[in-house]
């Protein structure tokens, strides 16, 4: 039988049973720290509690999945280290998102909104936000996203601009790193640290060589490296399993179409 | 004056906003904001001209019966179910809009996106082929890379990550510049044709 | 020249209605402020010279007649493509990707060739189906195809329900156009545009209903998937290009040209800048960004 | 299991039943994801422009010139007559003309001086010599006024080369993000869903 002109689906059936039954073990694969992700967590390692930190969910519905792991330890790291989060999002699918996330890992540390955390919601028009909250946050976002007005709460009245901000972390699917590299950064000297997809990496390389944006934290391997700097095990450590197993049997696959075509196409 | 006119203001337009780049006059940068805000006008008004066709065509496959038509129920609710709630209810955090968004849109988008693996698999499958030399040079770089962004490749050796590394660094982006700045030029001159009215096909004229 | 008064006095209000929006800026800013902004030189400087060297070109084309260009592949099989619906019975599939809008000069590139197909399916009495994303894109490519099926002579062919706007969702326009792919079965696909994730999953799906693909991008991502997974592919500029080659037209035979005169340009300040980086010498580098 | 838990999950398996054929759930569930996406994307952008950037200004701010965009996109409507329709071509000249406008000078930065100031590496290093002939090769290999022959052949062939190495690379980089989604489709299937895992 020439492999090589197998029918598709065989080859999804296959592709999901190495994705299902690497899940059903608990392995975790050794992992090694790059130095790219000891960067961002130096970044977020070096603040003091009480400094204020604001993270951007810049990320679309569809690949939550990929930026979850990344987010929780961004979270949970902020979180542990008692600094205040200020939460917000450039795209508007990432919104609720965001806020949701931001509740969830709360519990967790027994964290309080609007004393330890706040989630100031979405704006249009990515530039013009970025560019405002260097002059004023409160401009920008007078209400926060349960449309309370913001000088409410009294804890975060302390951060008017970039400028009380030690630092920013951008969590993004996309190219919004690179606005905050060229707005909030080379106007405004915000430190910028970027937790993004694997696939925007290379995008980025030249900020991030230039200075102009901290890390990154890319893909699940950026988010098990992080837990492991963190010193726990968690979602990411077992997708990562489950991923080298996916990465291999497809480079399986292509070398046995290769094999049967050459020797169907000698007989 | 059917295509005359319209070409003059996209001749006008086109130079405007050429020019503005280069000056951070503020009457200038103001018309411009101006003028990218017409722009999104111009778009939310046109989105509402393409919710009208969907409507006509799901409709008339309704009303004629026509094959599939029950499916197009389906279309013509969610939009109006949709619009409806965010309207009437708003779209803040508990709205049923965003209950809807978030347990119905969300997860079949993020499952569209997640085909992409299956397809990435069967692509490889099939495209993946030893036939010549550059088909080779595509194949190993592939597996290379694949390899060197898992634990996997750390464990068969070092070598495998670092390699991986200095392709993407070095003759990958080489390549990626080349063809950047030929996407550039391709644009640039694309922009002319528009702003110089040789390319108009779009505007009634014969291009 | 009938009726240039008028356009001009129109073009005039529409142009200078922002202006008059903000005539009461502050007359102090203003004053302070130059016209010109030296940071953007490098940038004029070159914009000036493209522009002018697209005149160039124009100029010789015209003067010489002369029109050679080399042959790309995926763009010979055009013709082949739209002659195997016609044989089949089944339409054309053309759609731009979910990534660009109309202001992106890809998109305009995309349009140029699909006014081509559609003069050419008109000929040949075979469906063209046009699914996008973009309420904007629909407009002007139901421009574009009503225009070409007149100019093929058959404006009686031309039918607009096959233009159609499916969803802004990036997964919900994939899912959209892979049902129509998979419930239409056309003979051949063209993915000419700018694409994001989406790209694999119409390639894909339109590969396994057997149908001939063409696809074109100028995302550089998306690229490697399309190389792999389609019949053709119109790597970047190429896209650019096509419609010169399918068209023949001297003046956009004249701006592949350009693009060509341009590279020679860019090559020699590259060689250039080499060597003087070699020598630690950067002010050339430094002084383009 | 909660009811959002159920719905979520059985759409996800209507999606995925696309691998198998194009059947009805697939069927069913895309036709509601572009009604359901259609809805949300029209009442987020009627109510971030319509309201924000037409009608306040018109109430409140007393801007008249609104006007002008918002008759320009009225007049986009006669897309929908059959003899009026080409007075559409005047809004679509603004959007085209100002599009083209804007990216000459962006494309040009962004696209070209940036990338050539960054190829401009010092040539006794070995990157510094790869990225250039890489740059120029692959540029060549652009070039459409000369057949691909003889010493020019050669050097259009060396840049094929480096796009296929760029082409290559990119498919591997990209497998990994696209493959981390399935995993987490999977994990919502086996664990929100069957609890099978976790």
């Amino acid at each position: 039988m020439d492999l090589s002109r197998l029918d598709r689906r065989i080859i999804f059936l296959i592709i999901a049973v190495v994705v299902i039954v690497p899940m059903l073990f608990d392995i975790t694969p050794e992992v090694q720290i790059t130095k790219d992700t000891q960067q961002i967590f130096d970044a977020i390692d070096s603040l003091n509690a009480g400094d204020y930190i604001m993270v951007s969910f810049d990320f679309e519905a569809a690949s939550f999945p990929e930026m979850r792991p990344l987010a929780s330890v961004i979270l949970n790291h902020a979180f542990e280290k008692d600094l205040k989060i200020v939460g917000l999002a450039l795209f508007s699918e990432g919104t609720a998102i965001g806020y949701t996330l931001l509740e969830q890992i709360a519990r967790n540390y027994n964290k309080t909104y609007g004393l330890d955390y706040v989630y100031l919601g979405f704006r249009p028009q990515y530039v013009s936000a970025i560019l405002g909250m260097g002059e004023s946050v409160i401009k920008v976002f007078p209400e926060d996203y349960l449309k309370q007005p913001l000088e409410i709460y009294t804890d975060f009245l302390g951060l008017d601009n970039y400028e009380d901000l030690p630092l920013l972390v951008s969590i993004a699917d996309g190219s919004l790193p690179i606005h905050w590299a060229d707005y909030a950064n080379a106007r405004y000297g915000q430190e910028v640290a970027v937790a993004c997809a694997a696939v925007m990496v290379t995008a980025f390389k030249p900020y991030f060589e230039s200075g102009q944006l901290i890390g990154p934290a890319a893909g699940v391997k950026g988010a098990a490296e992080y837990e492991k700097l963190l010193g726990y095990e968690g979602a990411a450590h077992r997708r990562l399993f489950t991923q080298s197993v996916v990465h291999l049997a497809i480079i399986l696959l292509v070398i046995a179409a290769n094999i049967s075509a050459y020797v169907w196409r000698k007989k | 004056m059917k295509t005359r006119l319209p070409i003059a203001i996209c001749f006008i337009f086109g130079i405007f906003t050429l020019l503005q780049y280069f000056s951070k006059h503020p009457t200038l940068t103001a018309m411009y904001a101006e003028i990218l805000d017409w722009m999104q006008i111009i778009f939310v008004f046109t989105l509402l001209v393409g919710v009208i066709t969907i409507f006509k065509i799901h409709s008339g496959k309704i009303s004629r019966k026509e094959s599939n038509w029950p499916y197009s129920i389906l279309t013509v609710l969610g939009i109006v179910v949709m619009a409806g709630l965010g309207f009437g209810y708003g779209t803040d955090y508990g709205s049923p809009f965003l209950w809807i968004f978030q347990n119905i849109q969300v997860p079949m988008q993020s499952t569209m996106f997640a085909l992409l693996a299956f397809f990435v698999a069967s692509a490889a499958y099939r495209g993946f082929r030893f036939r010549n030399k550059e088909a080779a040079v595509l194949l190993i770089t592939a597996i290379i890379v694949m390899l060197g962004r898992v634990p996997l490749g750390h464990q068969i050796s070092d070598l495998i990550p670092q390699t991986a590394e200095w392709i993407i660094d070095n003759p990958s982006t080489a390549a990626k510049r080349g063809i950047l700045i030929g996407i550039g030029l391709g644009s640039i001159t694309t922009a002319l044709r528009v702003i110089l009215g040789i390319e108009r096909s779009y505007l009634g004229g014969r291009s | 020249m009938k009726g240039f008064g008028i356009i001009s006095i129109i073009c005039l209000i529409v142009l200078f209605a922002p202006l008059l929006a903000y005539s009461q800026i502050e007359d102090a800013v203003l004053s302070d402020t130059p016209l010109f902004d030296t940071s953007r030189l490098p940038v004029f400087v070159a914009s000036l010279l493209a522009i002018v060297i697209f005149f160039i070109a124009t100029y010789l084309v015209k003067a010489r007649a002369e029109t050679k260009i080399r042959k790309v592949a995926g763009l010979n099989a055009v013709d082949e493509a739209i002659g195997r619906a016609t044989e089949m019975g089944r339409p054309v599939l053309f759609t731009p990707g979910w990534g660009g809008d109309i202001q992106r000069p890809t998109t305009i590139a995309a349009l140029n060739i699909l006014n081509l197909v559609a003069e050419k399916t008109a000929a040949y009495n075979c469906d063209l189906i046009f699914p996008t994303h973009d309420p904007v894109i629909m407009s002007a490519a139901e421009e574009t195809i009503q225009n070409a099926y007149i100019n093929a002579g058959h404006p009686d062919l031309f039918k607009p329900d096959n233009i159609y706007y499916t969803t802004s969702s990036q997964f919900g326009y994939a899912a959209a156009v892979d049902g129509a792919i998979t419930r239409i079965k056309p003979a051949t696909v063209m993915l000419l545009g700018t694409f994001e994730g989406e790209a694999l999953i119409l390639a894909e799906t339109a590969n396994s209903i057997g149908a001939m693909q063409i696809a074109g991008t100028d995302s550089t991502i998306q690229l490697a998937f399309f190389l792999v997974a389609c019949d053709y592919t119109l790597i970047g500029e190429e896209l650019f290009a096509a419609s010169g080659y399918l068209s023949g037209d001297e003046k956009i035979v004249a701006s592949i040209k350009a693009q060509d005169y341009m590279k020679i340009i860019i090559i020699a300040i590259l060689l250039a800048g080499g060597i003087l980086a070699t020598f630690n010498l950067d002010f050339l580098s430094e002084w383009i960004l | 299991m909660s009811i959002e838990t159920l719905i979520a999950a059985v759409l996800t398996l209507a999606i995925f039943s696309f691998l198998y054929k194009e059947n009805p759930f697939y069927r069913a569930a895309e036709h509601l994801l572009v009604g359901v996406s259609v809805g949300y994307y029209l009442v987020i952008l009627v109510e971030e422009t319509i309201w924000s950037k037409v009608a306040r200004p018109l109430a409140y701010d007393q801007n008249w010139i609104v006007i002008i965009p918002a008759v320009l996109g009225l007049m986009m409507f006669l897309r929908l007559s059959r003899n009026r329709a080409y007075l559409t071509r005047i809004p679509l000249a603004l959007l085209i003309g100002a599009g083209a406008g804007v990216s000459i000078p962006a494309m040009l930065w962004a696209r070209v001086l940036k990338q050539m100031s960054a190829s401009m590496l010092p040539l006794y290093t070995v990157s510094g010599m790869i990225v250039l002939v890489g740059v120029i090769t692959t540029i060549i290999y652009f070039y459409f006024s000369r057949e691909q022959e003889g010493w020019f052949g050669y050097l259009a062939k060396t840049g094929t080369y480096f796009l296929m190495v760029f082409f290559g690379a990119t498919f591997g980089y990209t497998v990994m993000s696209r493959v981390t989604l399935l995993i987490g489709r999977m994990e919502f299937l086996l664990t929100d869903f069957l609890g099978v895992v976790g």
